[in-house]
């Protein structure tokens, strides 16, 4: 293995890390605002790591380019759609989670 | 290899559980919410044998727009007090299917058993048509195989298969009466989201379009990326100011099928036979007929989304 | 290609299909004229279907490559006598259909009918014609779900009931029958029928394919115990809708069945056969006592649909006398889709006159509109199987076949089924001819009703005195197979 | 076995599961979701199979025909859809049993 194949294994286990830390929010937190906090901060990180992994083996500029277009489209796509949650539950009266 | 085997079993089992829990999840949104995913790993399942067209086509139909087609009729189904059977209500017939399930078991699993033999003993390898596809893909006038069968070889099934999406258009128009008006007030979210990506998606809609004639994409994908376009606007609460009785509406509806049936009808008239290309025309009339059919798709698509006529007097925010 | 006369050098079977979807999206596009624009491209495919008639008769089967390519690469189309006899039968119909349509349809709704109606002219013709497995998955799913819309269009719970519930058993239907197609392809690499016919061997998988694809008709053509979903929807559609309903859609499954049966499975399948023809017979008994117990006229009509679908299953296990039995099969379709069509127009006119279809009430229905009645009666004729008839040949030809070869089981069922079709009929005539005590809405019906009615149950009967050049017809290409059979 | 003929054990699966769901439930959007699986697992059938001899090439003809069917399932689900919604509106409940007076 090269040296690049090392830093890329080295940030797609960390995005995998990253993306596990999410998924366990999601099904050990308390309410859906934690858990949307959760979901969202933790696989936004978990894929750009991901993404950053991959770029460092791709062959050109093009698929890096559009890799990290994919990336911007789901942090958009992520927040809005969190955002759209929350209001929507909120809407509906569910309190926040207090210990 | 013995990763990617186990992956394929683990995807395999997968698509069984999540098939499963969208058919007896007890919450029906919960259960629709499972098909999404379902469809998503469908996706998956398509790309793993090497068919990135359908990946690409189910994940913008299968997961995307049924998915949204779904939740909408939820939505309308909740505001009836229809969102759910009530045990009570559906009283004997319930009772009696709960009787019936257990019985059920025996003839379905021996079925599936049936099948499931039947496809284990397929008689050796048969090489399909994928030999001719390679020997006439020169003469298609496009470099993708599946576009080649979509709009070439099997021409003839692509113009039934836009009647079809016209027809469940029609029939949505001819019982539905006039949409139901947009929800009280859109998330500005919600409005900014679809603003910045409607471009956005148009773009990659005719990057498919484009690409599709020599690489995974088409009609197909572009026109079900329309059509998700189209299901964002309608979400944020925009409408377009055209009534279902508009010459304009109508005309890009049937340009599909028109323009297929119209190059059906003239290839009739010249060489005798319906969808024959000549040649060195091949790769512009599968052009031509490949921007009509994205248009009537992804607006057939948000049609259909839109959940009745569009009655046209409201003007876009 | 050029061809020698006019007439002959046309592709009819292409424009069959072509000339409606452009109807149909002309009428969408210019609602205004939806009217006039849908009864000339009927009558065009009218014409188109004379034309193909006569290039049959003149050059033999009907062939055509559709894209150019020809089998297994490309699609075909192929038309032979049975094919031809189908297509005839859809013109006849279609014409009747969409004339008594002119009056039974108000502007509102006649919009709305003129495209959905064509999209299903079309998509017959395309079943009919299609010698390729998959396009013809295409074609069925496209009458399905016109089929459903079109049922729907009365609007109100029950035509939506029985929309929705025609709409699941034709999607399982064409779903079943799509997966056998997977397994034919994947055993034999090719969707042609002619292609599929000539590598076709036994094997499970094939059996499997054999069962799927059978069942998932079967379910389309409403052979008891999967009938459930027709009465419903037969009979909570607008009329005009119902006659097409019963008359021609259910006879699109039934002709891919037949047609796959003796092209593929005739040569793998054994002791089904028997298993048809016992269901059928349950259909006929079963549908006929059902249709004599119902006191609403359409349910009536719907059920003895049932019934009459049974009929078409005795052919099966008859086979070994091809001639006779299929001819029967195919006698009886044609009669059963003018008489019933007929039938449900009456139906439609009475129900349109009176604002009821109870039967009870049918107060002097013979004075008020006589030709109704009367075109009623000639169908019922048919229906039951007195000759003069088409109805009667086809009997005739089934109990011939049964007799010859001592099925007295099936000698039985046919005659039964025909005394317990008299039965329902004349419960309809007699309330008919009766006072009833109930005050009536008498509103007029137009002659644009009437006569459609009157013409094809007429078009039943003489359909009992052309036997010869029906015969002559369906024996163009072939289909049955009979010179292999008869001695 | 390989991976080819395992995706076609599943698509057998998913029919299936469907058609047992599409006859347990009585609620239409859940008889909806039922045809959709099964029509998932037929087209799995029909593209896996064509692999089944190996990585060796892809046959496009059946991928074209999933396409279609893939087109056609979104038709039939929107009409279907559309008749449910209609019939709630009508009778209150989203079953084929439930109300019988119009």
């Amino acid at each position: 293995m090269t040296p690049t194949d090392w830093i890329a294994a080295l940030l797609l286990g960390m995005g995998g890390v990253f993306f596990l830390a999410g998924t366990l929010g999601l099904l050990r937190f308390p309410d859906v605002y934690t858990r949307l906090h959760a979901l969202t901060k933790a696989d936004n990180v978990g894929l750009g790591l991901i993404v950053l992994g991959l770029s460092v083996q791709a062959d050109s500029w093009v698929v890096v380019g559009k890799m990290l277009l994919i990336w911007a489209l789901v942090l958009l796509a992520g927040a809005s759609v969190a955002q759209l949650i929350a209001r929507s539950v909120l809407r509906r009266g569910i309190r926040l989670w207090r210990q | 290899m013995l990763l990617q085997s186990g992956f394929d079993v683990a995807l395999g089992l997968g698509l069984l559980w999540v098939a499963w829990q969208a058919l007896n999840s007890s919450d029906l949104f919960k259960a629709i919410v499972f098909f999404i995913a379902f469809g998503l790993l469908m996706a998956l399942a398509w790309v793993r044998m090497d068919a990135p067209d359908i990946a690409l086509a189910e994940a913008a139909i299968g997961a995307g727009v049924t998915g949204a087609l779904l939740l909408g009729a939820l939505a309308r189904l909740r505001a009836s007090n229809a969102g759910e059977t009530t045990m009570g209500q559906a009283g004997n017939g319930q009772r009696r299917f709960m009787a019936s399930r257990r019985l059920l078991w025996i003839p379905l699993l021996l079925m599936a058993a049936g099948l499931g033999y039947a496809v284990l003993s397929l008689p050796g390898y048969t090489p399909g048509l994928s030999a001719q596809v390679a020997a006439n893909l020169g003469a298609s006038g496009v470099s993708n195989p599946v576009t080649a069968v979509l709009l070439n070889f099997r021409g003839y099934d692509t113009l039934l298969e836009l009647v079809v999406l016209l027809l469940a258009l029609l029939g949505m128009w001819s019982m539905a009466g006039p949409a139901p008006p947009p929800s009280a007030e859109a998330a500005a979210v919600l409005d900014g989201l679809s603003r910045f990506l409607t471009p956005l998606v148009l773009l990659v809609a005719a990057y498919l379009l484009w690409v599709g004639t020599r690489a995974p994409g088409g009609a197909f994908q572009a026109g079900s990326l329309l059509g998700a376009a189209g299901v964002l606007l309608i979400l944020a609460g925009w409408r377009a100011n055209v009534a279902s009785t508009a010459l304009s509406l109508r005309l890009v509806l049937t340009a599909g099928p028109g323009v297929f049936v119209a190059v059906a009808a003239f290839s009739l008239l010249m060489s005798g036979q319906m969808l024959k290309y000549p040649p060195a025309y091949a790769g512009i009339l599968i052009l031509i007929i490949e921007i009509a059919a994205t248009l009537s798709i992804g607006l057939t698509l948000a049609g259909l989304f839109l959940g009745g006529r569009p009655r046209g007097e409201r003007k876009s925010p | 290609m050029p061809a020698g006369s006019a007439v002959t050098g046309v592709s009819w079977g292409a424009l069959l299909v072509l000339l409606p979807l452009t109807g149909a999206m002309v009428c969408f596009l210019w609602t205004r004229a939806a009217r006039i624009l849908g009864l000339s491209t009927v009558i065009a495919v009218c014409l188109a279907v004379a034309g193909l008639g006569w290039q049959l008769l003149q050059e033999g089967v009907y062939h055509h490559a559709a894209g150019g390519w020809g089998a297994p690469l490309g699609i075909e189309l192929y038309a032979d006598g049975l094919s031809l006899l189908m297509l005839i039968a859809t013109a006849a119909v279609a014409l009747a259909v969409s004339i008594y349509s002119t009056g039974y349809f108000k502007r509102a709704r006649a919009i709305r009918f003129w495209p959905l109606w064509l999209i299903l002219l079309a998509a017959l013709n395309a079943l009919f014609l299609s010698a390729d497995i998959f396009n013809l998955y295409v074609t069925l799913e496209l009458v399905g779900l016109a089929a459903a819309a079109l049922t729907a269009l009365g609007g109100g719970a029950a035509a939506l009931r029985g929309a929705m519930r025609y709409l699941l058993a034709s999607l399982l239907g064409s779903l079943s029958y799509l997966l056998g197609v997977a397994l034919l392809y994947h055993s034999f690499g090719s969707v042609d029928i002619a292609m599929l016919a000539a590598r076709m061997e036994s094997s499970p998988t094939v059996w499997a394919a054999l069962g799927l694809m059978s069942a998932g008709l079967i379910m389309k053509t409403a052979l008891y115990p999967l009938h459930f979903w027709l009465p419903p929807a037969h009979s909570s559609a607008p009329a005009p809708v119902s006659a097409v309903l019963s008359g021609l859609v259910v006879k699109a499954s039934f002709y891919l069945l037949l047609r796959l049966w003796l092209e593929l499975f005739g040569s793998v399948s054994e002791g089904i056969d028997n298993m048809l023809g016992l269901l059928g017979s349950v259909a006929v008994l079963w549908g006929s006592v059902q249709a004599l117990r119902q006191t609403r006229l359409k349910l009536l009509v719907a059920y003895s649909t049932v019934a009459q679908l049974g009929y078409l299953f005795l052919a099966f296990p008859l086979a070994a006398s091809a001639m006779t039995a299929w001819n029967a099969a195919a006698y009886l379709v044609i009669s059963h889709a003018l008489a019933k069509a007929a039938m449900f127009l009456a139906a439609g006119n009475l129900m349109h006159f009176a604002g009821h279809d109870r039967i009870a009430d049918l107060d002097r229905m013979v004075q008020r509109l006589p030709l109704t009645v009367f075109a009623f009666a000639l169908a019922g004729v048919s229906i039951m199987g007195l000759p003069p008839s088409g109805g009667f040949i086809g009997k005739w030809l089934l109990l011939e076949a049964a007799l010859t070869q001592g099925r007295w089981d099936l000698v039985a069922v046919v005659i039964l089924g025909g005394l317990l079709a008299a039965g329902y009929v004349f419960k309809v005539l007699g309330s008919a001819f009766t006072q009833a005590a109930v005050p009536q809405r008498a509103r007029r019906v137009p002659a644009s009703m009437e006569w459609p009615a009157l013409l094809l149950a007429c078009a039943a009967i003489v359909l009992g005195l052309v036997t010869l050049p029906v015969f002559s017809l369906v024996t163009i290409g072939d289909a049955f197979g009979v010179d292999e059979v008869v001695p | 076995m390989n991976a080819a003929v395992l995706y076609a054990l599943v698509g057998v699966g998913l029919y299936s599961l469907g058609l047992y769901a599409l006859i347990v439930h009585a609620h239409l959007v859940r008889k909806i979701l039922a045809i959709n699986v099964m029509g998932s697992g037929v087209f799995l059938v029909l593209v896996a199979l064509a692999r089944r001899g190996g990585e060796a090439g892809t046959d496009a003809v059946p991928q074209a025909m999933v396409i279609t069917g893939i087109v056609v399932a979104v038709s039939a689900t929107a009409l279907a859809l559309i008749l449910v919604v209609k019939l709630a509106a009508e009778t209150g409940y989203a079953t084929l049993s439930g109300n019988r007076q119009e």
